[in-house]
């Protein structure tokens, strides 16, 4: 097994011929599932926890905050405490919830997250899947976790879970167009829909460099429309604390809630992962033309690590919307994107086509 | 055409005003060391509480375990609810003559709103208002306090 | 208007009130049944023009229940007391001023919650703060043994 | 056919169904413990009925057993944020129905301790309205100031919030030597800080969205429902009673009552950042010309008040604050009640918040800056 930090494609095919060596084919497929399904819960749940004990450091600074400090040093083991906390909390079921919708909720929300993460490259070669049609898949599989968010307001019986929800699947379903337009201008310019072409395809440049205006005009709108589509704030509105005071899941506790709560964060691990791959280039290292030496020390630093990087940065972003604006109401949020974003889009689109065509881009 | 231009002028005033605010933030998240909390019970030893603070009442008594206290129950008649109750005892002086003294001067913190009366009213300065905040006890008995300490008396030069 | 002029423009128009100068402000007295009456002509009535009720307070005096009016002009910033009693201390009954000022509605139901005054043709006269059956505590006769520790 | 009329029906049924919604006594955004009765169709708010009396703790009738000196720490517990103008109010009631005149050093360090709870008050009240936007950061930046006025307060009264700092007569205690150094070094630090409160929120595209045109008050409504301090000068109805009734060192210094006619929430947001203005011109005034003498005068040691009906006025943070002493020549009130803004505010809510959304009267009621004990007292 040679293992390379800078490409892991001889890494998982030295796996594959491994294991269909030893066993047979049909057994060779299950164990390779088993282990990429593993792998991918336990980065979730390890991730979902560094977020948001990251959330709550970089909320804490935005406040002239220390934000949490007791468990371990610096307090990292904080969100590990929490999390044990929430395993070992009573479940609570409304009396007249819904019993079947009601379990059900959590697990469509964190399956949908589970399922978009599949596409996403971290490195070369460190892809579960890796499809011509993976921009598509992606915005098909990131808006089925509405479903489950509709299913957890409307299955509580409680009312505040209930307009959370409606205002959730209001505001999820415009969003959805955007991210999706927004994708689709770049893949306009990237010719392809596979992941790991478009991130090829950023070799000599980022998007966001070589599609100059309407590439940066479509990773704003991008940026607006994912933390629309996280339910994070300005868009918070689901889950609007000082109004509904807890939205959908004001009925939900102990894992159940976690759930929620992990999806969310795994959701904007997703928003930024995607705007990171589309726009700044994936695991790519950052080069500039000619740049030879520059180029090259670029290129050292591991393809993982310019992923993660790009990813963070991004959520850094997210975040600092977050920690800084109030709260849309449920109309402005839909007179946003219906009057605002979509027209903006869709000119962008044929900007984009424009840029293409006349071949006006670097 | 015009409230197509306005149309565009009003989306780049907003994301103006938007930046303006993310500044602000922006300024406080990346000098992450200005901040503003007190790690309290971390701080307990170098923690000063201004002299003024009314945290409980309390007897001061010297080294010879003597206070000023004369029991005459100006305190408890000042005291709006109640919090203070004084039992005073008689006893025969040496020279023979009768005299009020103070048994106990009992003190329900739990009751006391600290409204800084009965320190006030004190004519002889007997009680004072003390810098002790941290009254959390498991039993709220507890809460009932003695102020004089078991044996003591008071000092001599005060006037009755 | 000062308090002398408004006290003489008040005798003029309300023979029948009784009109003194109080400690601050004139304070005028006027019979129950005439309360609601006096209370629209204050308002509306140019020269007083009182729209701004500040304050509406019920008082259990030894022998009767009074009701107490602070009223102030925004227009002229003259300040005049109302004040009116009824003899009957079981079930009082006064009429309302809430369709005069918005705000007594209100402090009338605040009042009928502490105090027990019925308030005639109040459309909503329900207990403000307290439970249903709980008794008037505000009234001098009010015993409640249980909460009030006598010292 | 009938098919067709079933299914309309059906639809008929689903489209118009009004329900209510108890928001409090635990909810975030009622500050307390208030219950509003909202009746709404979808998101759009039909009806608010607010429920009191949750937190009522009957200090009224205390009152009536405790003497004069004694009544005014249970003002404190009243309207919290402006324990100290409440405070003031029952003291001035009775050194006015006593006819006494407390020296001018005392109505000094009155008026601008009344000026620092107002600025408490209105951070306060600033940071709540950002979180009730859904800003959190504001939260805290607004807390980040209070804490310095805090510390005065400790430093000079000896408590934070439940001051009691005033008495019959005077002051509980002088001034602390730091006093004047702290308020000006505060001053200083707070005119670099409230700027940052218009970037932050004030100019923000989204809060003026949120706050433009939404709960309007009208001027003869906001009389009629006796809607004073910031909220009832955000429609135009001066009711500054430093203005019209000064009292204290009030009739001494130059300020100017903020009025605005725009009656919306932005209206009253705005007239209470200008307050902080005017507050802070205030306190720049007096500071520095605090005159020597005693902090309190000599009082007997059981206060009696004469025979009569006494009430005082007094501009709290939130409104006018009325105190109404029914006296019988005893020592204790016969009767006493306070008149109390927040009270007179909030049933004008229902007024302002119909036929808005659910989260704009979330934002309506945080501009009328309620306190839940001061209304149920």
């Amino acid at each position: 097994m040679a293992f390379n930090i800078y490409d892991f494609t001889t890494l998982t095919h030295d796996i594959h011929v491994g294991l269909a060596e030893s066993f047979s084919p049909f057994l060779a497929t299950t164990i390779e599932w088993v282990i990429v399904g593993v792998v991918y819960l336990l980065f979730v749940a390890l991730f979902g926890l560094f977020l948001v004990y990251a959330e709550r450091k970089v909320c804490a600074a935005f406040q002239q905050r220390l934000g949490p400090t007791r468990v371990g040093p610096w307090g990292i083991f904080q969100t590990i405490a929490d999390f044990i906390k929430l395993l070992m909390k009573e479940l609570i079921m409304p009396r007249k919830a819904d019993w079947f919708l009601y379990n059900l909720a959590p697990f469509i929300v964190i399956i949908a997250s589970f399922l978009a993460i599949a596409v996403l490259p971290f490195a070369p070669g460190l892809q579960a899947l890796d499809f011509d049609i993976g921009v598509f898949y992606l915005t098909a599989v990131s808006s089925v976790g509405v479903i489950g968010i509709l299913l957890a307001g409307w299955s509580s019986n409680n009312k505040f879970s209930l307009i959370g929800a409606m205002r959730s699947g209001a505001q999820i379903l415009s969003y959805e167009l955007s991210v999706s337009l927004s994708l689709l201008t770049m893949v306009v310019f990237a010719g392809t829909m596979q992941f790991s072409a478009i991130v090829e395809g950023q070799r000599d440049a980022w998007f966001i460099f070589s599609g100059h205006i309407p590439a940066i005009i479509a990773f704003v709108i991008f940026l607006i429309a994912g933390t629309a589509e996280t339910n994070r704030g300005p868009f918070d509105l689901a889950e609007a604390e000082s109004e509904l005071v807890a939205g959908f899941h004001t009925e939900y506790s102990g894992i159940k809630f976690a759930m929620f709560f992990l999806a969310e964060y795994i959701n904007l691990f997703i928003v930024s992962a995607v705007a990171a791959t589309v726009f700044l280039g994936g695991w790519m290292p950052l080069h500039f033309g000619n740049f030879e030496s520059f180029n090259h020390v670029m290129d050292f630093i591991p393809p993982v690590i310019w992923f993660f990087m790009k990813v963070l940065t991004v959520i850094f972003i997210i975040m600092w919307f977050k920690w800084t604006f109030p709260r849309l109401r449920v109309d402005q949020i839909l007179t946003l994107e219906w009057k605002y974003l979509l027209p903006i889009n869709l000119v962008n689109i044929l900007l984009m086509a424009l840029v293409v065509l006349t071949k006006f881009h670097f | 055409m015009k409230s197509f231009i306005e149309y565009i002028v009003s989306i780049f005033k907003g994301v103006w005003t938007l930046l303006i605010g993310m500044k602000v933030t922006g300024k406080y998240v990346f000098t992450p060391w200005k901040h503003v909390t007190h790690q309290y019970p971390e701080n307990r030893d170098t923690l000063v509480m201004f002299e003024r603070f009314r945290g409980e009442v309390i007897m001061p008594h010297d080294a010879n375990n003597e206070h000023k206290c004369t029991g005459c129950g100006i305190c408890e008649l000042n005291c709006p609810n109640g919090s203070i109750e004084i039992i005073t005892k008689s006893i025969v002086t040496p020279e023979g003559k009768k005299k009020r003294l103070i048994d106990q001067h009992i003190y329900h913190l739990g009751m006391c709103t600290l409204c800084n009366l009965c320190v006030k009213a004190c004519p002889t300065g007997a009680i004072v208002m003390g810098q002790n905040f941290e009254h959390a006890v498991w039993d709220r008995a507890k809460l009932t306090k003695v102020l004089n300490q078991p044996g003591s008396k008071i000092s001599e030069g005060v006037k009755e | 208007m000062t308090n002398d002029e408004l006290k003489t423009v008040l005798t003029e128009r309300f023979p029948a009130a009784e009109i003194k100068q109080g400690f601050q402000y004139v304070e005028m007295i006027v019979k129950a049944e005439d309360l609601h009456e006096t209370a629209v002509q204050l308002k509306q009535t140019d020269e007083f023009y009182f729209d701004y009720l500040i304050c509406l307070t019920g008082i259990d005096y030894p022998e009767n229940m009074g009701i107490t009016y602070h009223l102030e002009s925004v227009k002229h910033r003259h300040v005049m007391v109302l004040k009116v009693r009824t003899t009957d201390r079981v079930n009082p009954a006064i009429d309302t001023v809430s369709d005069v000022w918005i705000t007594a509605k209100y402090h009338e139901r605040e009042v009928y919650d502490l105090l027990g005054v019925h308030f005639n043709n109040h459309t909503d006269l329900r207990r403000l703060f307290l439970e249903d059956g709980w008794g008037f505590p505000l009234r001098k006769d009010y015993v409640d043994e249980v909460r009030i520790v006598e010292r | 056919m009938s098919e067709i009329r079933e299914v309309i029906v059906k639809t008929d049924r689903l489209a118009t169904d009004k329900y209510q919604v108890n928001m409090g006594p635990q909810h975030p955004s009622t500050h307390g413990v208030l219950r509003l009765l909202v009746t709404l169709e979808g998101e759009k708010v039909l009806n608010v009925q607010p429920h009191t009396g949750y937190i009522h703790s009957g200090i009224e009738k205390m009152c009536e057993a405790i003497t004069y000196p004694q009544i005014i720490h249970l003002t404190d517990r009243m309207d919290y944020l402006s324990a100290h103008m409440s405070n003031e109010a029952v003291a001035l009631c009775v050194e006015n129905a006593l006819q006494i005149e407390v020296p001018d050093r005392v109505k000094y360090i009155r008026t601008i301790m009344d000026e620092l709870t107002r600025l408490a008050s209105h951070q306060l009240w600033w940071c709540v309205y950002g979180m009730d936007l859904g800003a959190l950061t504001t939260f805290f930046y607004g807390l980040r100031d209070r804490e310095l006025i805090l510390d005065i307060f400790e430093e000079t009264c000896g408590a934070r919030m439940t001051v009691s700092y005033n008495t019959p007569g005077g002051l509980m205690f002088d001034i602390h030597p730091n006093f004047q150094k702290r308020v000006k070094d505060y001053i200083k630090y707070f005119k670099t800080k409230l700027p940052e409160y218009d970037k932050l929120l004030t100019g923000n595209v989204i809060m003026r969205e949120r706050t433009e045109g939404i709960g309007y008050l009208t001027l003869e409504d906001a009389i009629d429902f006796g809607v004073t301090g910031p909220s009832g000068r955000a429609s135009g109805f001066s009711s500054d009673v430093r203005k019209h009734q000064p009292y204290s060192a009030y009739p001494l210094v130059k300020f100017n009552e903020i009025l605005d006619h725009r009656c919306d929430s932005l209206a009253r947001y705005e007239v209470r950042i200008l307050e902080m203005w005017e507050s802070i011109s205030i306190i720049e005034q007096l500071i520095d010309n605090i005159p020597e003498g005693d902090y309190a005068l000599k009082m007997k040691g059981v206060l009696k008040l004469p025979e009569g009906e006494f009430y005082q006025r007094v501009e709290t943070a939130r409104g006018e604050f009325g105190v109404f002493i029914v006296s019988d020549g005893k020592k204790n009130p016969y009767r006493i009640k306070f008149r109390s803004p927040g009270f007179s505010n909030l049933f004008a809510l229902n007024n302002m918040a119909k036929g808005h959304k659910i989260a704009d009267l979330v934002a309506i009621m945080s501009t009328l800056d309620l306190i839940i004990p001061d209304i149920d007292r």
